[in-house]
């Protein structure tokens, strides 16, 4: 049979010619940058799709595990602390502490039945933030550490303007993510999520351990998580304010995995397109020009454009999940080997 | 296959939108002004009167500056998701402006913390950027935050950040002063966690203790629970003279006015600038503020201003049918400030117009007369104290004199 | 030895007693059916042996042994460690500024070189500072909560479906729970989970070890989809599989685990009369490949067909044990069932 | 220093907010259990329901009522909120969740998440119309204040310890409202019609119950409960805003879980719960730690009890 690119490697290379197309569009209209923040949530979205996709644990502080990802990597590498790591081995200890984050959350509480585990985890995304800001003494509270260190490969350290290189590197570590919960999901380990995803009993009647598969998900999700979290401190060269890793971040997360297809690592690439790309694509060049060309006002609330962002994004999810239940991609049965 | 087609349109869709959103390049000699503050969300009130104080400079000077074309463009730093600043938004701002070669200069941000991001970008693409609000001392002054602050901003050596209004560390001060000066004794003071209200609480509560003031409880709260009166039930039990809250009209200090005066606190209760706005009487009701109610604020009531500044009043009046809040005066600063640096400009250029705002000196504010020090500051430092009285502030007297 | 000895097991349900006082034993190499009315509490017995809803009174022995895990030094230790770490884990929690103070603050100076050791030295100092109510009551009450927490899941495991799947036993269900979204052959292989040893590196990293794996378990599962028929459809989703197939696809998801003993929970229900006739060769055979089969059926052409022994339920106790021939003409029994078979 | 005052206020204060937090708990606990959705346009709801109270009382003019006339308005507000929630909980359903009754449990949720976003923005609209209670268009996102009809005294005098009329508005509206709920559910035939959807969508339908207008009529019984603790909250806060329904909404939905999801009873000891651990931790901790604590005993208590204090462990049927 003649080998056809799925879905997942048409994405992905469409996404590495994205730079050179930026080199004919206008300045303004560049888009790697906007898609860099893409990549970011689609690796963050990958950790949760583990989690919620796979084994079906319903996860609603995912943006929790980011933080503490983000946090990590700023104390492990910024210069105001003792252990300056530098860029890589601080952004690979952020994927063990992220899963042992996961592993103490998680311990205590995967027993519970659906939804009750599903606040326990909104309620961890609160006291995160709220940890974060009070012990202020290690994490310099809202002030947020900077500067963070970037890779530099041959030669100086990146900044934020180096813009080909932040692409290409975080397009190979989410490429290196999707191969990762590729793996896992057809695996032993995979089937196992997925079977409890379907029928906790039944499964567990089979003597699959459901406990064991639902932490490894719930660690292995978290570090996903995590990862993306240091990785985007490095990307902004500061892990920002612990408000910023917030409820609504967990929110698109999930709305990324649901409207691109639960459970599908294709549909989560789509998904992370679809709603980041509305956002800081779309939405925000939308609003630019409209206020460029003197559309809206100030003055009333119902005027300006910037107030109807909510609304957008409200009514593209309450649209999208009526046109497709399912998601835009949702996963196919796995036929080959598996 | 259905679902790589799914995959190539979108991929191909959202560029054309972007497409949709573009305009054609300006005509030569075109100058550029953005403005990068949360336009969605909670702070838009306050980011709304900003803007509308640059657009009125701009406008004043009829959009031209020798001969150049002022384009103004207003972005948004927080995300519809977020509702707040969000770091990946400001970041691809600033890389934005850094990038476009029309663009001299960056009014922002108004987070202290989206700063933090902002400044190490503009910084190394030589552009400069003036703040309308931005508290935090680290931002510009060594020794006032972390180690490594402010040289941290400043990857190139040169400074290009500036800022119009005082910082936390001198009205934390002048409000412990005033404290001082209106007879208190106890103190309770509570602050929102946020950069902001800790920072300037931090400085109050250092500066009460070294006046001798009795500090009985020093907490943060949560500022979006939906009251405080088991706080307030706590400050009570202590019977301090004056409560001091460190945050702003958005983190609820008016329902702490509200909870402090429904839970039978008698005594005083002071804010800082944050809350000097109408918004934070109309939040609190004017009664649970009138005459017992301080607020500090670095620069001069609207009514107090003579010469540029009551002319901006009066122009602000006729153009937006509203009192100038404080940060309109801030944000209609910053631009002038801008404005006039171009013309004094030797090269209309990022270089050229940094060299000037850098070498502003004794500049004709609406809220002083006032340089930028060899750090970035303004050297303003009159603070004026108010008061409310029937609903609206009141101006009792200039702090530190 | 007994494949399976079921000893006065008993089931309440608030207040509803749904199983009496039942005892029975199963030999190695047998057919046994349990047979009764509806509501005589059938799948309840299957339910309580399996773990899914845990006897009230009695208890049950595979292969001699009792089935529910027993306390052993190794359950002892994992309270230990599970109290150590809590305790540990509180008390520090709620130290860690003091102890980040003393040693990181304290020693640090921006852009100096950090002493590590004299930071680990004011560290440990700290941490002998803390005192009782700083560190030895966090301790106490975290290491508590952390040891009482592995306990309430250690006694829910004990007990627990996986647990006694792994000793041996596997079932299939009345009304059939397959998992729908996965295809026929990957539902053999969730039964063969058990057996598999690939860990989780291995599979990230699809080492040859997880390759190896792979390639016999799949050989396996796909004999297995031979031995009940299903083996053309096995790349199929089972939501799509027709009725009569999907009950023997759960019984080679059953059977994939290798198991001593098979429970069947109504396996001809809803079946054409040929599709009985097929579903009782499939049941010699799986008795011939050596698995005990213990079979709840309504069935009475299935039961009396190939049972070596029936034991009868009634209202949720025993009211007759023996071979076919005997519950047949047993007087109580045919009372019981009068009506039945109109309705089965 | 123990002071035997200050406890009985944190009780008052812990209880007060409590029930606040239970009203809209139950909202949450009803649709929870009939189709088990976790319904994130709620708190928007009960948000949207307080500035309907605001809009109703400026257009009426109440704030210059008599004193009796202000308690007419009170009694006004609370049904008109009422029902308002209740026909836009219920118009939410029809429009957004109905046609996804079949889709998967993570579509719906996407939905109403949807719908809390479109409400919040609906509330930043509101908050921006040009009425004389609102601060005029510009602060459109500025909280509001909701003037106090319901005066903050002490019915008390002088002592320390203070309740107010504000504290009695909330047990009198919120105690009667629970009792009527309860016995709406176990006595009537659309409590028992909720019941049994509850229990089973498919069995009941073929049982002749009307499905869909039975999980309408819960859409619109627990919008309504949100309606009545928008007033009840206005009135004894008297601040709204437009992202007030965020947190008031996850508090909420802590109660429920904390009290036993789909158990009405488990909601309100739930919120009265998480009201007074709230009060004590303020009190005797630090108020920057009080969620951190909320949370930890909400950990602790599903450890143990894991379908909460009160929630039956429904035992899978097999």
């Amino acid at each position: 049979m003649r080998w056809r690119p799925g879905p997942i490697v048409t994405i992905l290379a469409i996404a590495a010619v994205v730079p050179l197309v930026d080199l004919v569009l206008p300045a303004e209209l560049a888009l790697s940058e906007a898609v860099r923040t893409v990549f970011l949530y689609a690796i963050l979205a990958l950790g949760l799709n583990v989690m919620t996709g796979y084994a079906g644990m319903l996860n609603l502080g995912i943006a929790a595990f980011m933080a503490i990802g983000a946090y990590a990597f700023g104390i492990l590498s910024c210069e105001i602390y003792p252990f300056q790591l530098g860029f890589w081995p601080a952004l690979a200890l952020t994927i063990p502490i992220g899963a042992l984050a996961g592993f103490i959350l998680g311990a205590p509480t995967l027993g519970l039945r659906g939804d009750y585990l599903a606040i326990v985890t909104l309620g961890f995304g609160e006291i995160v933030q709220d940890i974060l800001k009070n012990l202020d003494s290690i994490t310099k509270g809202m002030q947020g550490i900077n500067p963070l260190p970037a890779p530099s490969i041959g030669g100086a350290m990146w900044t934020s303007n180096d813009e080909r290189s932040w692409y290409y590197l975080l397009l190979a570590l989410l490429t290196l993510t999707v191969i990762a919960a590729r793996n896992l999901e057809r695996s032993r380990l995979g089937r196992a999520w997925f079977s409890i995803r379907e029928d906790e009993l039944a499964s567990r009647s089979m003597g699959i351990r459901v406990e064991r598969a639902k932490m490894i998900a719930f660690a292995t999700g978290a570090a996903i998580a995590a990862f993306a979290g240091g990785l985007s401190a490095s990307v902004l060269s500061s892990t920002g304010e612990p408000n910023n890793y917030d409820f609504q971040v967990s929110i698109l997360a999930l709305c990324i995995i649901i409207v691109g297809g639960i459970g599908g690592v294709a549909g989560v690439l789509v998904g992370s397109l679809v709603m980041v790309g509305l956002n800081s694509i779309v939405l925000a060049k939308a609003t630019a020009w409209m206020a460029a060309h003197g559309i809206g006002s100030q003055g009333n609330v119902m005027l300006s454009p910037n107030n109807w962002k909510f609304l957008i994004f409200g009514l593209a999810l309450v649209i999208a999940v009526r046109i497709k239940p399912t998601g835009i991609l949702p996963p196919k049965l796995e036929r080959g080997r598996v | 296959m259905n679902a790589t087609r799914t995959a190539i349109l979108t991929l191909i869709l959202i560029p054309c939108v972007g497409l949709l959103g573009s305009h054609s390049a300006s005509a030569q000699g075109t100058l550029k002004i953005v403005s990068s503050l949360p336009r969605t969300g909670s702070a838009n009130a306050q980011t709304s009167t900003i803007v509308n104080g640059i657009k009125m400079a701009i406008d004043e000077v009829g959009g031209k500056v020798d001969g150049w074309t002022i384009a103004y463009q207003d972005m948004d730093d927080a995300s519809p998701q977020r509702g707040n600043w969000d770091p990946a938004v400001e970041a691809q701002n600033a890389n934005t402006a850094a990038k476009d070669e029309e663009v001299v200069a960056y009014i922002g941000t108004f987070n202290s913390g989206a700063a933090k991001v902002a400044i190490p970008i503009l910084n190394r693409a030589g552009l400069v950027m003036v703040s309308p609000a931005n508290t935090y001392p680290g931002l510009t002054k060594p020794g006032k935050g972390e180690a490594n602050e402010p040289m941290v901003y400043r990857p190139s050596g040169k400074i290009n950040y500036f800022r119009v209004v005082p910082t936390d560390d001198l009205q934390g001060v002048q409000a412990a002063n005033w404290a001082k000066d209106l007879g208190i004794h106890k103190v309770f003071i509570l602050h929102d966690r946020e950069l902001y209200g800790e920072g300037i609480a931090d400085v109050f509560k250092k500066q009460a203790e070294s006046l001798g003031i009795e500090v009985v409880g020093f907490e943060g709260i949560d500022s979006k629970a939906a009251n405080y009166r088991s706080t307030v039930t706590k400050i009570k039990a202590l019977n301090p003279d004056l409560v001091y809250f460190g945050g702003t009209t958005q983190s609820n200090a008016g329902q702490i006015a509200k909870d402090l005066r429904s839970g039978g606190f008698k005594g005083k209760y002071m804010v800082p600038d944050g809350c000097f706005e109408q918004a934070f009487i109309d939040a609190a009701g004017a009664g649970n503020l009138n005459d017992n109610t301080f607020i500090t604020f670095g620069g001069l009531p609207p009514e107090k201003l003579t010469g540029r500044g009551a002319q901006f009043c009066s122009a602000y009046r006729t153009k937006y049918s509203a009192d100038p809040e404080a940060y309109a005066a801030y944000g209609y600063e910053c631009a002038r400030v801008i404005l006039q640096a171009m013309a004094r400009a030797k090269t209309k250029d990022r270089a050229g117009v940094l060299e000037a705002i850098a070498a502003t000196k004794d500049f004709d504010g609406v809220l002083a007369r006032w340089s930028f020090d060899a750090n970035g500051d303004t050297s303003s430092t009159v603070m004026s104290g108010q008061t409310v009285h029937g609903g609206k502030f009141e101006f009792v007297k200039i702090l530190g004199d | 030895m007994k494949a399976m000895e079921v000893h006065g097991v008993g089931v309440t349900f608030g207040g509803i007693i749904a199983v009496h006082d039942v005892s029975f034993a199963v030999e190695p190499g047998e057919i046994f059916a349990v047979i009764g009315p509806n509501g005589a509490g059938k799948t309840t017995l299957f339910n309580a042996v399996t773990g899914i809803h845990p006897p009230t009174h009695g208890h049950v022995e595979l292969d001699g042994r009792e089935q529910v895990a027993p306390m052993t030094r190794q359950t002892m230790v994992e309270l230990l460690v599970a109290f150590l770490l809590v305790g540990v884990g509180v008390a520090a929690t709620v130290n860690v500024e003091r102890l980040w103070q003393a040693s990181v603050i304290d020693n640090y100076i921006y852009e100096q070189p950090f002493p590590w050791g004299s930071a680990l030295a004011d560290l440990g100092r700290a941490v002998a500072t803390l005192g009782w109510l700083g560190g030895a009551l966090p301790l106490v009450c975290g290491g508590l909560v952390g040891a009482g927490a592995a306990w309430t899941n250690w006694s829910r495991a004990r007990r627990s479906p996986d647990h006694i799947a792994r000793t041996g036993v596997a079932r299939t269900f009345q009304n059939i729970r397959l998992f729908n979204e996965l295809s026929l052959v990957q539902n053999v292989l969730v039964g063969m989970d058990a057996r598999m040893r690939a860990g989780f590196f291995s599979a990230l990293l699809r080492l040859p070890r997880f390759r190896r794996e792979r390639e016999r378990f799949h050989a396996e599962a796909m004999k297995l989809l031979e031995f009940v028929g299903l083996a053309d459809r096995a790349l199929e989703a089972a939501g799509a599989l027709p009725y009569g197939f999907r009950r023997r696809l759960e019984i080679a998801r059953a059977l994939a685990g290798t198991p001593k003993l098979i429970l069947l929970d109504e396996p001809a229900a809803g079946m054409n009369p040929t599709e009985v006739g097929g579903l009782m060769a499939l049941i010699r055979r799986v008795r011939d490949r050596g698995t005990t089969v213990i079979l709840i059926e309504h069935h009475m052409k299935l039961v009396m067909g190939i049972s070596d022994r029936i034991h009868v339920l009634q209202y949720g106790r025993t009211i007759a044990e023996g071979s076919p021939d005997a519950i047949r003409s047993n007087p109580r029994c045919i009372e019981a069932y009068l009506g039945v078979e109109e309705n089965g | 220093m123990f002071d035997f005052e200050v406890l009985v206020q944190q009780l008052i204060t812990g209880l007060s907010n409590g029930m606040i937090i239970a009203l809209i708990a139950i909202g949450y606990t009803m649709v929870y259990g009939i189709i088990e959705l976790i319904n994130f346009a709620h708190g928007d709801v009960f948000m949207l329901g307080a500035f309907f109270a605001l809009t109703l009382m400026g257009v009426l003019g109440m704030e210059s009522w008599g004193p009796g006339g202000q308690a007419v308005g009170v009694a006004a507000m609370l049904v008109g909120s009422a029902l308002f929630c209740g026909a836009l909980n219920w118009s939410l359903d029809r429009v957004a969740y109905r046609a996804l009754r079949r889709s998967s449990k993570l579509a719906l949720l996407v939905s109403a998440i949807g719908c809390s976003f479109i409400c919040m923005n609906l509330g930043l609209f509101w908050g921006g119309l040009p009425m004389d209670v609102f601060a005029g268009g510009v602060a459109a996102a500025a909280p509001k204040d909701f003037p106090a009809l319901v005066p903050q005294v002490n019915l008390l005098g002088e002592s320390f310890i203070r309740i107010t009329p504000a504290d009695a508005l909330v047990f009198a509206v919120t105690i009667p409202l629970m009792v009527a709920l309860t016995l709406m559910v176990n006595r009537t035939n659309l409590g028992r019609a909720m019941r049994a959807v509850a229990q089973d969508p498919v069995a009941a339908s073929l049982m002749g119950i009307p499905v869909d207008r039975v999980i309408g009529a819960t859409f619109f019984i627990g919008g309504a409960l949100g309606g009545f603790a928008s007033v009840v909250y206005s009135l004894y806060n008297n601040t709204i805003g437009f992202q007030m329904g965020t947190r008031a909404g996850l508090d909420a939905f802590t109660a429920a879980v904390l009290g036993g999801i789909g158990s009405l009873p488990g909601a309100v000891l739930g919120g009265l719960t998480i009201g007074c651990v709230r009060a004590m931790s303020d009190q005797y901790l630090e108020t920057r730690w009080t969620n951190t604590i909320v949370f930890c005993i909400l950990v602790l208590i599903l450890i143990f009890r894991p379908s909460g204090i009160l929630g039956s462990s429904r035992k899978e049927k097999v």
